[in-house]
């Protein structure tokens, strides 16, 4: 069941997937791997979080692929019980979108880092999200260089002092949302590895989208940046910070409501509830891509606030629906005829050498 | 009408040259389709200027289209033209070099301004010096005749000039014999949304016809008598048209589709644009992002069960290095194409070289090894396509095929296979387990368990119930295909990949020996060159034994003793000697090179000049 | 003079820069290389109003910069007497980032075509966009690969008719202005080929701001792409639709402002400006990143409306002069010794077999 | 107390291995330091899991470090440990296997319960069944210990559990006869803002030391005297930490700014990581958004005048190809440095492997050449660092650094330089025109008019007044630089490129022969390897002449007259062959190759039995 209802054409993500003959579990789709991630690593809360929420799209097992690139979190593939491929290292947007355009009978989804997604990989992330392709993009964001032990990463915060900063980085951020918006995608949503629920609903509007979409994940590296996003968790703190959005809900958040997303001129900002009139509340609308973008800027790279939910859904027609259907058309209209193709318009026999000219 | 001598000839190259808003490609093209329908056989090198139109006049935007045709199998696009067209003085400047002393030169003459003189850096009007005093120059005004008569039609005089080319193409049709009615059919259906410019063009081939036919200028008419090629049904191809029509017969008889990712790059993108065309044959082509995009969405492709395909040029090559190396761990099959050009870095996009050879074998991290086949002429890259293609299937790995410049814009007659004579290439998916748990109970699949005989790997497509598995880039556990870090593991792995492409049997290497102790080798393109000058030499009395390398890797099993049997070895190559080194590299046996690296193919005259010492032994050069 | 003057502080784009002896001119700005264009294509006016605006700048000709890719436009650097690089296809904005990165007293710029900066260049381009490289960045927006004869880009227009998509392209473009305002780009402008002085204006300011700018050029490619910005140049056409903002200035356009840009929920639409109440009329404001998002928005791939002028500007650090800085700050707390740094904390002596350990 | 024996010994080889949070590398690198101090020479080879830490006790988690010290200089960090320190069962079943008989074994028996003996696969205990016969064993409960001691300090178990490195650490220095002070300061300065963690360090160094000193357990402890090594000054130094060195002083010596473009891969990312802690050099570090951008960077920053380096692995050279391409063409200096790690692909980033040697020299497109140096160990990575900078600046180009894993992370001592000695690399920038106009005036700059002895073209760095010009990737024209389509010229330049390549003078490949006929040749890091087997094979009365090559492109002038006057040549190197292929490919002089790709060094005693069969004229495998 898609989290959100847009009353939008009725070709949904994964309708073109067998569906499974009958009831799964989490366990069904844990693979023989043993799982190596260290210690209270927030990959851990994300794959049991998968795990749990795959049997709910009641898919064939088979018919799911998870492809990553390089970095811890792209480990995840050999963990799960589907069809995984580890590709290289910010390539799994390329290969995933070869692999969803000539097989619209899978799920396919995507697993990578800030690294992988936001660094090497870039382009390759902005260029599915405009195309459109049929992708579910999980960024597990730690804001920094797991695999490689500890280098500041296109989401490190100013000043973070790594490996490679000893002197704190210099480098403004990314916000994954801003570009994502910007790059045309069709669906966003950000969740915490920690809440469960939250991104499961995430990711449940994600997968059941048709088109590519970015899930952007806050995870824990207690390793290499430890507590990054324990603002967002430890109740004292996260209460005015946390928010979350629903389509079509006034944007209110903290205990009982306490704070309101107002207007602030072409922007927004947060207001205590109690001293907004209500018509003031900004609703969210998740097929409106300037709130989208100006939510997006709400979350700064301090975490003072933090936006949650599925920020942007809209239906655009797929790159592969539409590559699909080029190739069907011409297929069905016949004329794939390798012999007439291989001769062309201009021929010519020879027959014991006398020579034949046969022009079409 | 002038009473004309008509002379027969055996072969004739003539060579269309003028600015790049001309029309020399078209003009070259449509006369070979003459050549063709006449049933002669021909070759055919068109030479682009830069990728940029250069400014009108100017020598960088000469443009030139070069035609050898004749009454028996050629093998070159010739060396130097019996009659050049110039249709302007930068074109007359930029080809003057290569006319020999008395060949033809048909001039227009009305573009020798002296503005335009002037703009190709001539001082004086060379129409009015002795320098063109070797040749026999018919100074034509092709403008103003062409002009002239069109005037009737009502077309101006500048849209007049846009035919003169047809003007041109008449008088060349006329001097040597050629049947008319096809082109002004072709003329006709190509201007169909346009009826005017269709008759205009017809007009202007007619005049320039009649021109030949009536002015007293041209006092011998030729004919090339059509050749005695096999029996066989024939047309003319480009190389990439023959590459992207040989990938689709490879879609074809594997009954796979075709998944192409790539990225514009000159001269491999026509093959895009060719296949992006086909979407009839079940053909998808896929415009990525750049070249790693390209070939990454070609093996997710693979991995879902297409035939995954990735054609680009030398740099592309570069970019797709390590992605390659990905499809060579995850041994999934994948067709790379590289259209050679001239190098290093961007080089000389237009023109040809054979300078990506070591790349190819070499240009990957670690132990990676490929099959690498080669085309050696326009037609041959169909076989050659189908033929990677096939081994990429087989054995479950990426297989490089290296075209060339030349290859793939020159032209040539090409004998018609017939689909049911195409090698079967229906590919088994695995759909059931083939192996055991740890617990002795069946039921396991093993992604990386070989087959005995090729080394494969199984390739279980996603959807497959039962054989969810998992793959990547990091060393593979012998027969699970789990991550694996042990040493003897890597060591095994290491080997068996090497040995599974070593052990590719290929056909041997053909050796056609007059009795020689000289053995000319080549590989790719210059085939053509090297059995023209071949056939110099031997005509001359000279013996030479010739050979050439389909399949770069693995070599032909009898390769080694080929070499062995002769006395020399001499390897002519477009780079600085790649194929003797890999030759020396691989079986230490001493190898001359003769190398090129001029953008340019070898000419046969110049190529047999080089090898003569080596059949005349001669002190050759060390 | 910078088009816009938002009281920020004091250092320029070009204030490191040398100053030029004496005053110059577009001919001091020409090579000796034949200009290698199609006839007609737009990239001469380009070049024609960048020769005569490089000496407004007043800099020592030889401490600017020419980088670019490679395309069409790329051939840029070849036609200005001033330093260049013509490198390899899509990677000028990196190449440029080194250069600009060590050496402060450069005008950097960057000459770079729809295909180099957004297909194979993407992730460069955003990444130098994100750190705020002091950069000037010309993107040359023909709509389509000119150099290899005429295939889409990815700011083609769907279904677009091209060599490589015989059935028209299936994938949504980029909209260029949206994709660098997400990548958190500090200065954000376009301008038309053949508007010599909007284009100037643009480019001036770009020149002088300092950090990273993104100026957005619609060329056109007679050859491949005719007349494709036809509809913002014939007046009849244009005056619905070209966009020009101004910094501080109430937004309206066509003849005598016949229309004006309005906000419509969070973003913006058009009316007649005779129907909308003049404080209805929304003003330009360059800092507001929510407002260049919107009116990014306004401009799409049919070319209805298209915005010009500055959309954004803002003052952010940039990459380089803190990068530098680091630099300098270690260098002048001295130390740089390189005996004492070969040396470390721990050795020892072997003096005649006699072993001494000396350990700092 | 017990009174104990003091043997003395030549040389020992001791392994800690543990699970990677029990802090083996930090105290392998601490008794590196002890050993180091006190002017033994040695050897060390840290071994990583994968890059992930693996779960807690699991055999994938196991780190280990090993260290080889001696009274007399040594090559190798040894083969086979003569104590092994185990922290856990899985580190005991990782590293049984190379232990020897007669071997001492350390156990930290605390860890042995069924959970941890199961998550390591054993079956039963392997201390308490005969398997661990051979061995000297010693069963230590060093956590139980270090908790016992640490009580009284308020220290909680899980806190002391974190020191029982100390522990080992200080039962071994007793062992062998360490000082202890050294350690202790050690401990409190690197624990200097948490006095209560460094405390406990102290303590559980301290009763690891005791416990050695007070138990009968241990009958014997060792002295290993100084080394007696060249006069001089010296350091314990990692090959990544002697690179990024070298590279300082190379800024230093040629008076440039250097400036490193570079994106973080295992194992390379060190020379990052040091080079940006050394920004008062002047030196400028770039972490960029990919490899590609990181060379591209670094390319810009030569372009304005600084000494641009990148640093990667072999995937990272696989994807800065192109750029590489760039920077050869436009004849630029740069500092290419390639830890190679197990491949292909991502393969094994913790292993070492010598495999990109090919790709090196031939992977990218087009004739491409640059030359080709490698360190033969840790310390030696500082002077090629060097050598590798005065290459790039002084012939223009990008120079290829071929580093390894074994290089990078293993450690030995390392003779100071002085930095007088070190080569002047000052460069002269071009600040003035140097040729003229057509015209004949003076006053035109020709970018590529070359140095007629080294074929350098001039560095005209931006800001220069009067030298503007323009470079690119498309094919120059000699001298002025423009681009150039012209045949002959490219000819010309494709060769001269090759000339300057192949024309820079290398000292000469110098032999150590004690009047052999088989000559052992190797490159890289195999180095300590082969010296060690060479010793052995000469040890036992076999005569055998050892090589090691420093630069790989081009070859020293005397290495095809070398290579001929051996009856044999054997390459050893960690790949399928590679330098044999070269050495084969160019001087067609046959050589026989000992090839090893398990991702781990060769041993001395393993290579000195393959190569047995060479020096005893046995049948030697073909
Ligand atoms: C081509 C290439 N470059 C670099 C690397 C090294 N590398 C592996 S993962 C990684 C970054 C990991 O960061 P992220 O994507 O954030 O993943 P995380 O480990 O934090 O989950 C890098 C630099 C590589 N494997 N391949
Ligand atoms: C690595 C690489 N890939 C592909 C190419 C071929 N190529 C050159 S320019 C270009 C695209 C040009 O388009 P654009 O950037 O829009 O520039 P324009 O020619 O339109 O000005 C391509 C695909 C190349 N030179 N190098
Ligand atoms: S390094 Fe960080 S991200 Fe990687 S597995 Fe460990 S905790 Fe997780
Ligand atoms: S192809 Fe187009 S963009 Fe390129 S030079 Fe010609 S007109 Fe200009
Ligand atoms: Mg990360
Ligand atoms: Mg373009």
């Amino acid at each position: 069941m898609s989290a959100i209802d847009l009353g939008l054409p009725t070709i949904g993500g994964l309708d073109l997937i067998p569906a499974a003959d009958g009831p799964q579990k989490a366990k069904d789709f844990t693979s023989d791997q043993e799982v190596r991630w260290c210690p209270g690593c927030g990959d851990y809360a994300v794959l049991a979080a998968v795990r749990s929420f795959l049997p709910t799209l009641a898919l064939r097992r088979e018919n799911t692929v998870f492809v990553s690139g390089i970095g811890c979190s792209s480990r995840f593939p050999y963990y799960l019980d589907t069809y995984g491929f580890h590709s290289i290292h910010g390539r799994a947007p390329a290969i995933a979108t070869g692999l969803a355009v000539s097989r619209p009978d899978l799920s396919v989804f995507v697993v990578t880092g800030d690294g992988d997604a936001l660094s090497i990989g870039g382009n390759h992330l902005i260029h599915a999200l405009r195309r459109n392709v049929n992708l579910t993009i999980l960024l597990f964001n730690n804001r920094i260089y797991g695999l490689t032990k500890g280098q500041y990463s296109p989401t490190s915060e100013v000043g973070k002092v790594t490996k490679s900063t000893p002197k704190g980085s210099v480098d403004a951020p990314f916000n994954p949302v801003s570009l994502a918006l910007g790059a045309d995608a069709t669906f966003v949503g950000r969740a915490m590895d920690s809440d469960r629920k939250g991104l499961t609903t995430v990711l449940e509007a994600a997968a059941r989208h048709r088109g590519a979409s970015l899930v952007e994940i806050y995870q824990d590296c207690p390793i290499f940046n430890d507590g990054s996003f324990d603002v967002l968790r430890k109740p004292d703190k996260s209460e005015s910070r946390v928010i979350t959005v629903r389509h079509g809900e006034p944007i209110t958040f903290g205990t009982e409501g306490r704070w309101a997303v107002v207007r602030r001129g072409f922007g927004l900002g947060v207001a205590p509830t109690a001293e907004v009139a209500p018509a003031d509340v900004v609703v969210h609308d998740a097929t409106d891509h300037e709130l989208a973008f100006a939510l997006s800027r709400l979350s700064d790279q301090g975490l003072d606030h933090a936006v949650f939910g599925v920020l942007r859904q809209v239906s655009r027609p797929t790159y592969d629906d539409l590559a699909r259907e080029q190739v069907r058309t011409a297929v069905d209209a016949g004329g794939a005829d390798l012999r007439a193709l291989v001769h062309g318009t201009d021929t010519w026999t020879v027959h014991d050498g006398t020579v034949t000219a046969a022009v079409r | 009408m002038v009473q004309q001598r008509v002379e027969r000839r055996a072969r004739v190259v003539i060579r269309f040259a003028g600015d790049s808003g001309d029309g020399m490609q078209l003009t070259g093209d449509r006369f070979t389709a003459e050549a063709a329908a006449f049933g002669n056989d021909l070759a055919t090198f068109p030479s682009f200027p830069a990728e940029i139109r250069a400014p009108a006049g100017t020598l960088a935007g000469v443009s030139s289209f070069q035609l050898h045709f004749a009454d028996y199998d050629i093998l070159t696009p010739g060396d130097r033209p019996d009659v050049l067209v110039v249709m302007n003085p930068a074109a007359l400047k930029a080809n003057l070099g290569d006319l020999p002393r008395g060949a033809v030169l048909i001039v227009n003459v009305d573009e020798f301004t002296p503005r335009n003189l002037a703009k190709a850096g001539y001082a004086g009007n060379p129409l009015e010096d002795s320098s063109l005093e070797p040749y026999t120059v018919h100074q034509v005004p092709m403008a103003a005749l062409t002009a002239g008569a069109l005037e009737p039609l009502g077309v101006g005089r500048k849209d007049a000039d846009r035919s003169k080319n047809m003007f041109a193409l008449g008088l060349l049709s006329w001097m040597y014999s050629r049947p008319t009615e096809e082109t002004e059919r072709w003329l006709r259906s190509k201007f169909a949304r346009r009826p005017e410019v269709a008759e205009a063009n017809v007009v202007a081939f007619r005049t320039g016809h009649a021109y030949g036919e009536t002015t007293e200028a041209f006092a011998v008419t030729y004919e090339v008598a059509p050749a005695v090629l096999p029996d066989g049904t024939y047309r003319q191809i480009t190389g990439n048209t023959a590459l992207a029509y040989g990938i689709v017969a490879a879609g074809r008889r594997s009954g796979l589709p075709v998944f192409l990712g790539s990225y514009p790059i000159t001269p491999a993108s026509d093959i895009l644009h060719e296949l992006a065309g086909l979407k009839r044959f079940g053909v998808t082509t896929f415009q990525a992002e750049d070249e790693i995009a390209g070939v990454g969405a070609a093996i997710g492709a693979s991995y879902g069960g297409a035939l995954g395909v990735t054609t680009t040029s030398g740099p592309g090559i570069s970019l797709k290095s390590e992605a390659i190396g990905l499809a060579v761990m995850t041994e999934l099959p994948l067709l790379v194409v590289d259209v050679q050009r001239g190098g290093p870095s961007t080089g000389l996009p237009t023109k040809t070289e054979q300078a990506d050879l070591l790349q190819a074998l070499f240009g990957r991290n670690g132990e990676a090894p490929l099959p690498v086949v080669a085309p050696r002429s326009p037609s041959d890259a169909f076989d050659v396509a189908v033929e990677a293609a096939r081994l990429a299937l087989t054995y479950r790995t990426p297989v490089l095929l290296l075209s060339d410049g030349a290859i793939a814009n020159g032209s040539e007659p090409w004998r018609l296979p017939e689909e049911d004579a195409l090698p079967d290439l229906t590919v088994t998916f695995a759909t059931a387990p083939n192996g055991s748990e740890a617990d002795g109970t069946d039921g396991r699949f093993l992604p990386y368990l070989r087959d005995p005989e090729t080394l494969a790997r199984p390739w279980a497509v996603p959807g497959t119930p039962g054989l969810a598995h998992r793959i990547g880039g990091l060393e593979k556990a012998d027969k699970t295909g789990d991550i694996s870090y042990d040493p003897a593991n890597h060591e095994f792995m290491v080997r068996v990949r090497q040995a599974k492409i070593d052990g590719i049997p290929v056909p041997d290497l053909e050796v056609q020996d007059p009795d020689a102790d000289v053995l000319v080798l080549g590989w790719g393109s210059t085939y053509g060159p090297i059995g023209a000058a071949v056939r110099r030499l031997r005509a001359a009395g000279h013996l030479i034994a010739q050979a050439h390398l389909r399949h770069l890797n693995p070599f032909p099993a009898n390769t080694e003793a080929v070499l062995r049997s002769y006395r020399r070895v001499v390897v002519p190559e477009m780079n600085l000697g790649q194929l003797a080194f890999l030759l020396q590299g691989r079986f230490c046996v001493p190898v001359d090179s003769i190398t090129k690296v001029s953008g340019m193919p070898f000419g046969a005259a110049e190529l047999a000049e080089l090898l003569g010492p080596y059949v005349t032994k001669e002190e050759v050069p060390a």
